[in-house]
């Protein structure tokens, strides 16, 4: 089983969803996060003092899905979470030792 | 009687000397014995024209001050807790930077094209610079039983808030100095004449002689508020277009907190609004209290009633909700009819409403992103209408004695009608030429590129929430 | 003289025209030599019997909106920030519906039960459907110096407070339909009877001639609103149990910015509750609005005191607990002892709310949410006691010269104390009478699930806050 | 004439006396014919001293409830959402603590020290724990027009907002107890001296024959609200020192929906601050109501108009900052200048303060955190001496028909220098000699760890928001 | 090392915790998330639009553990977390590389 | 790969951040935790009721960097996060299977 981790802008959750969605994703968890990266934020001016923001909001989605999926997982959010401009984001894959469904105590490709 | 809400003290002349002199004659036997249960006090003002009543004034500088707070934090908060986060100061510094920009424009010339003068279609120069305004040698000039100075003051505070309500239907999209420029245009050329031709004995002004089918009987601002705004908001939604990703992306209130301290803020700054429209703390501004009291919460139970029959639970935006749709929807007949009456205008304004911002919203599918056509637009009309059919003579009497609202037999409806006509048409042409020659010169939406990013960083370079 | 606060000009006829004769020639001898270091101005209102007061009016006007403040914004942001995330829209929605709720009850019904009439038990129906309050030929019926509208506007703001008060004790549980059909109830047979026994010449109005010995000095609401309320508080709190997991989890208030927005707005809004009580804008208004000034400031720094003393450091919840305490005590005694009682009345009443709130709470473990019962029950019933401690003929001269107070030498300590326990038995038995019919026919609380959910999903179907 | 501002009523009795007679005469006469279009009214008083005005008093209680407001849940909100989230809390606490202890200090002897007797540099024990300000024998004392009661209570909310400006300077670092002890002192020795010598007839009040060239105009607290806070914050500032990490760390609002709603309810509140300096309803009230309101505008477009040329965008905190300079900056003139010179004076308060938030603090590095000092410090100086300026007998004739500002070709701009720089020294000196002492006994700032960890927890064992 | 991922409801969390405290566990990281799964969220209505909310807010809590307690805190975990409806979440299993106290600078078991 | 995550406090968010800067760090993620721990947080007191709150506010880190890099970064974090305290946080080092930027599609080392 893999676990996908991707860092992607707010606005494409939507999209990124519904292709997971039609992809057969039936799972995946969604955490408010801030970037730092190429993407140099902006100034933001508080009466006169100015704030270098390199933390820009940002959207992290983690999905579990078993290993054979992955790369089609992988995929679909590439296409989807794309703009083309500095600051799209990244996919993080790690493995996973395991996977529990808490409801049944059901184990690996069945928790998923 | 030309005129009868706001500027009514100037063409009460002849009447009020009656009342004045029976006022004095009852100031000098003030022993006379009433019977506390019996004793009732006229609707007209007591004073006489050209005293000043403190009690009136300081009930108008309170009201002035209420009807402030409903641009903000009232309306500044209904409407950004509405929006997504990332717009929440967008929306506030809209409501907050009109403050400014039009009370500076009130100043300089807006009252007195609004109030000067006595020419059927626009006010004069009168007033300019609040010259005939100000104090002179120690002394206030007056209007009815207050200064001049307040009476500005009061109706300012309207020439903020109108233009405010507008930039619900254009949220999270509109270019900040469009949209300033825009306001100013508007308030100029929509706001002023409407307001002269309703409150300034000019052609909509009930009693006018020019044009005598089209005076509107409006209190406190139906047409001159309410139409006005909801009619242009509709009208900017369908020229700027759909939010991006309209009808794909969900787009949720991000704080429903907000909205409901601002439409609470907003029900007590409304007894300002309208109970202030009486121009005097007299019984008239009481009942003008109770009918406004009355519809907003009918309104809140009408708008949750619906949802409650019709989805199963009531939820606290509808409550919010419904209550502004029955402020709205009782704010031209708050002084022209019983309290009483209020109770089924608030029930037909959150009932109509609901059904403009459900059902019509959807079927036509414009993005009139915090429903001011729905609310503003569609109470306001439902207001001006219901207005002819529930004023009555023992609140105000209009015609001499005769039979004014519907109920009565009287026929104001029909003015009323051709009032509300009226205005609707000058707020669409007006505002459709302006949002055209803007979006040719100015260009009225910001790149796509800042409305994803959101207004608060593309516009104002700032973030409303911090917690990291 | 049979009562003495807001009813009170009905029974003033006869004191009233004496009054007048003086007033009228000071009218007459306008320049007669007063010092201004020495004039003082009575209390008791100037303006005649039967004659309209537009500065009286203007007060009320403005007390009218600052009640109504009071519940929301006031109270729906103290009470919704102590409860959880989950339950916020829950608590705010309780208190706005009710808004509309108990509004349209009091424009039906309410008022007339509560101010119609002489009996001793309960109004009749002379004002239903606001006949005889409403204007008639453009004259509106007065109720002393104001428009009995205004009157009725006033009146009708505490019967939506009172009962929104109560939400806070079974708050994150009830069911929102059997909370509004309660509500209904509870005012019509609670709060209704109550008002009319103490403010409308019934059996607990002090001066009454059926039953002496029970006439409770109760200025603002002491007992008709904080004990009513706070004490039916508690029985809902037993009747309908503990939220789950209380006493195990941990519910940590969940936004305490709001709460201290809320009580700071009660502060505000309580001067009109109190000083509004007047009726008037004469002397007494300006003891009540300084009474209750220094009462909440005095309690604000008792309870953070005693959590200084006690616990190592004020908190910012103390404080604004404490100087809801301070408001709450001083309420029935605002308009009968001197101000700088208040700051006496307000420390018992920030430090005695402390003691009911931590150690009273945690010993009986009952689950008074918000502590309704700890503030209002408590604070109200110290209130009315020592009402008739500090109550003194220098502000009201109840007992027509002689003395009122324990401090002066006075009895009504006894009234007070008759009169709190009667409000005490009313409350808890129709409360509890109506709990258990409801608790077997509608039920009182939502599901296990839904509470587990939380009531702004299971009940309204909204989220509060939604950040992503 | 020797004081012209809040304590004004004492010193017109001969003038008034004349005008007393007039009204009587006119009263007697009620039908004479006004024009409506030509009549005024008088901004001097028409009520006789020694006779109580409703009217009047309605605005006062009114008003007093305003500045309360104005300190919670106004400044508290728009201080608070400037810190950072560890601290939100904190800055709440010191304001509502603030409004429960200078209240009580005012009421046991600080009403006394400032507005008792007539000596040139400090009030005296006339009115210690409210003698002589209570009611006897059901009659209220009088100030003016209203009871004293009620200026002891306007009067009291400038006591409570005072010293709650300056927390702003040391907000996030300095410790609960030592600000407690610090602001009894500060409101004793800077605050009670001030008030009593601009506005009760001492040394700094207009008129005044002992001192007669330093005697400001200042009608609502130019210097002595916001110059003596502003100036002592910028001591604090310095002496408490800069918050870790300052320059090195962000420290960007947490909150900017806060710092908007409170910005707006105090542009509401100050219209009590302002106009109810005039102690009245009269004209002279609608005028400085007016003057504070342009002047508001005027500040928001200046302060954003400055960001939009030189930064690119206008921001809402822009727009916020620059409407409360705009409102400092008018407050010592509004009484005194015409409304339409307010819009000038907002413009220079926008610009000037937004200088001073920037260009200024940048280059000295003091960290005055929520600049107390660039806006009230700066805005209050830029306002007394543009009162010098502006000021026109045509508002108030102080110079008995003489030119008064610069502009009319009048003196009075010295003695406005002249009370600056005293009020300056004042305060300078004060705040210098009270921090040393408190420094070495008490300490001034939390420790390191507790600073780190934020006031709201450190300080009062409690969070902001839990949402987890 | 194991870091242990649970999805859990928001209102077990008091109870999760307290089962892993008495199970000896004394450290663990808790992050306000939203998922997306089974459990079909449900539809939230504002002035006449419909959004399904699919997104329901979910508490994840981080546990990292020495490799041969990992069973038995994901067994605690699933006993307390457990209500048996749909929704109850997922536990993910990871390997870890490496731990360090920031502290004190020690590394993996004394680490935890 | 590594994949780092330190918890670390609020207030040393600045000072780690731009010591990775310094380091040669291009980018991270950031999010808003409340951790259990050692640290045994502190007694909050609401009218009366008392609260241990053991879930203290603290800051997610996530960096992701060449398996090479992965030591200096974490000794970076350490230095910088440390105050020595009690509840200075963790660090936890994951493998990572793939890393893929959005906007490019480029895989792992290039990717970061
Ligand atoms: N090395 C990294 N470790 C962890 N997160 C990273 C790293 N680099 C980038 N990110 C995350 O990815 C987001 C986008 O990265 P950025 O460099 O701005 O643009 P892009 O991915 O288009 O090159 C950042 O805001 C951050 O949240
Ligand atoms: N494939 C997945 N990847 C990541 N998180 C998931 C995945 N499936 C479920 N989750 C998380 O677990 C939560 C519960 O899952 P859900 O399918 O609703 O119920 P259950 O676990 O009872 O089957 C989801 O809200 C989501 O946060
Ligand atoms: N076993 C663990 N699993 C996950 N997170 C942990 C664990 N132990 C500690 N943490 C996180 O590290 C933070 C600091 O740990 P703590 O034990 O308080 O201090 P220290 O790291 O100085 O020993 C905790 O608040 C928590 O967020």
């Amino acid at each position: 089983m893999k676990k996908i981790e991707a860092i992607i802008r707010h606005f494409k959750l939507e999209d990124v969803k519904s292709a997971l969605n039609e992809h057969g994703v039936q799972g995946m968890t969604v955490t408010e996060v801030r970037g730092f990266g190429r993407q140099k934020g902006h100034t933001e001016m508080y009466r006169g003092t100015e704030y270098t923001v390199d933390l820009v909001p940002k959207i992290k989605l983690e999905v579990v899905v078993a290993e054979d999926a992955a790369q089609g997982v992988i995929e679909t959010i590439v296409q989807a979470a794309r703009t083309g401009q500095v600051g799209d984001g990244k996919i993080f894959v790690h493995d996973l030792a395991q996977t529990v469904r808490i409801r049944t105590g059901e184990v690996n490709g069945e928790a998923i | 009687m030309k005129q009868d809400t706001k500027g009514m003290w100037r063409c009460r002349f002849s009447t009020a000397l009656g009342v004045v002199m029976v006022a004095a004659a009852s100031l000098a036997v003030p022993g006379h014995a009433h019977s506390a249960e019996d004793t009732v006090v006229s609707g007209v003002s007591e004073a006489a024209e050209g005293r000043m009543d403190r009690g009136d004034h300081a009930w108008m500088l309170a009201s002035s001050a209420l009807v402030l707070m409903m641009t903000a934090p009232g309306l500044a908060l209904f409407y950004s807790g509405l929006v997504r986060k990332k717009n929440v100061l967008g929306v506030m510094m809209q409501c907050v930077f009109l403050m400014g920009l039009m009370t500076v424009i009130w100043a300089l010339y807006g009252y007195s094209l609004s109030f000067g003068g006595d020419g059927p279609l626009i006010g004069n120069g009168e007033f300019l610079l609040m010259n005939g305004v100000q104090m002179v040698d120690g002394a206030a000039p007056l209007e009815g039983s207050i200064p001049r100075l307040t009476h500005m003051l009061f109706q300012g505070m309207f020439f903020i808030i109108t233009p405010a309500l507008i930039v619900g239907a254009f949220a999270e999209r509109m270019k900040f100095s469009t949209m300033a420029v825009f306001m100013v245009l508007w308030g100029t050329l929509v706001y002023c004449p409407l307001c002269h031709w309703v409150w300034d004995n000019g052609i909509l002004c009930d009693g006018n002689k020019t044009f005598p089918i089209g005076g509107a009987l409006d209190f406190a601002g139906g047409t001159v508020v309410h139409i006005s705004s909801g009619i242009s908001a509709l009208v900017c939604a369908l020229l700027i277009g759909r939010r991006l990703g309209f009808g794909s992306e969900p787009m949720p209130p991000h704080n429903l907190t907000y909205t409901a301290i601002g439409a609470t803020m907003l029900w007590v700054g409304w007894f300002g609004f309208n109970a202030g429209s009486a121009l005097a703390a007299d019984g008239r501004a009481a009942s003008a209290f109770a009918a406004t009291h009355f519809a907003a919460a009918a309104g809140c139970l009408a708008w949750s009633g619906c949802e409650w029959v019709l989805r199963g639970r009531p939820s606290l935006l509808g409550a919010c909700s419904g209550l502004v749709a029955g402020l709205v929807c009782i704010t031209p007949g708050s002084g022209f009819v019983q309290p009483v009456s209020g109770v089924a205008i608030g029930l037909a304004g959150g009932a109509g409403c609901f059904f403009a911002c459900t059902a019509v919203k959807s079927r036509f599918r414009y993005d009139d992103s915090l429903d001011v056509f729905g609310v503003h637009g569609v109470g306001g009309t439902l207001g001006a209408l219901l207005t002819g059919v529930f004023a009555t003579r023992h609140v105000a009497d209009v015609r001499s004695g005769g039979p004014v609202g519907l109920i009565e037999g009287g026929t104001v409806l029909v003015n009323q009608i051709v009032a509300t006509a009226i205005t609707w048409i000058l707020a669409v042409a007006v505002t459709f030429v302006l949002l055209k020659i803007l979006d040719a010169t100015m260009g009225l939406r910001v790149s796509q590129d800042e409305e994803i990013q959101g207004l608060d960083l593309s516009q104002h370079g700032e973030e409303g929430y911090i917690f990291i």
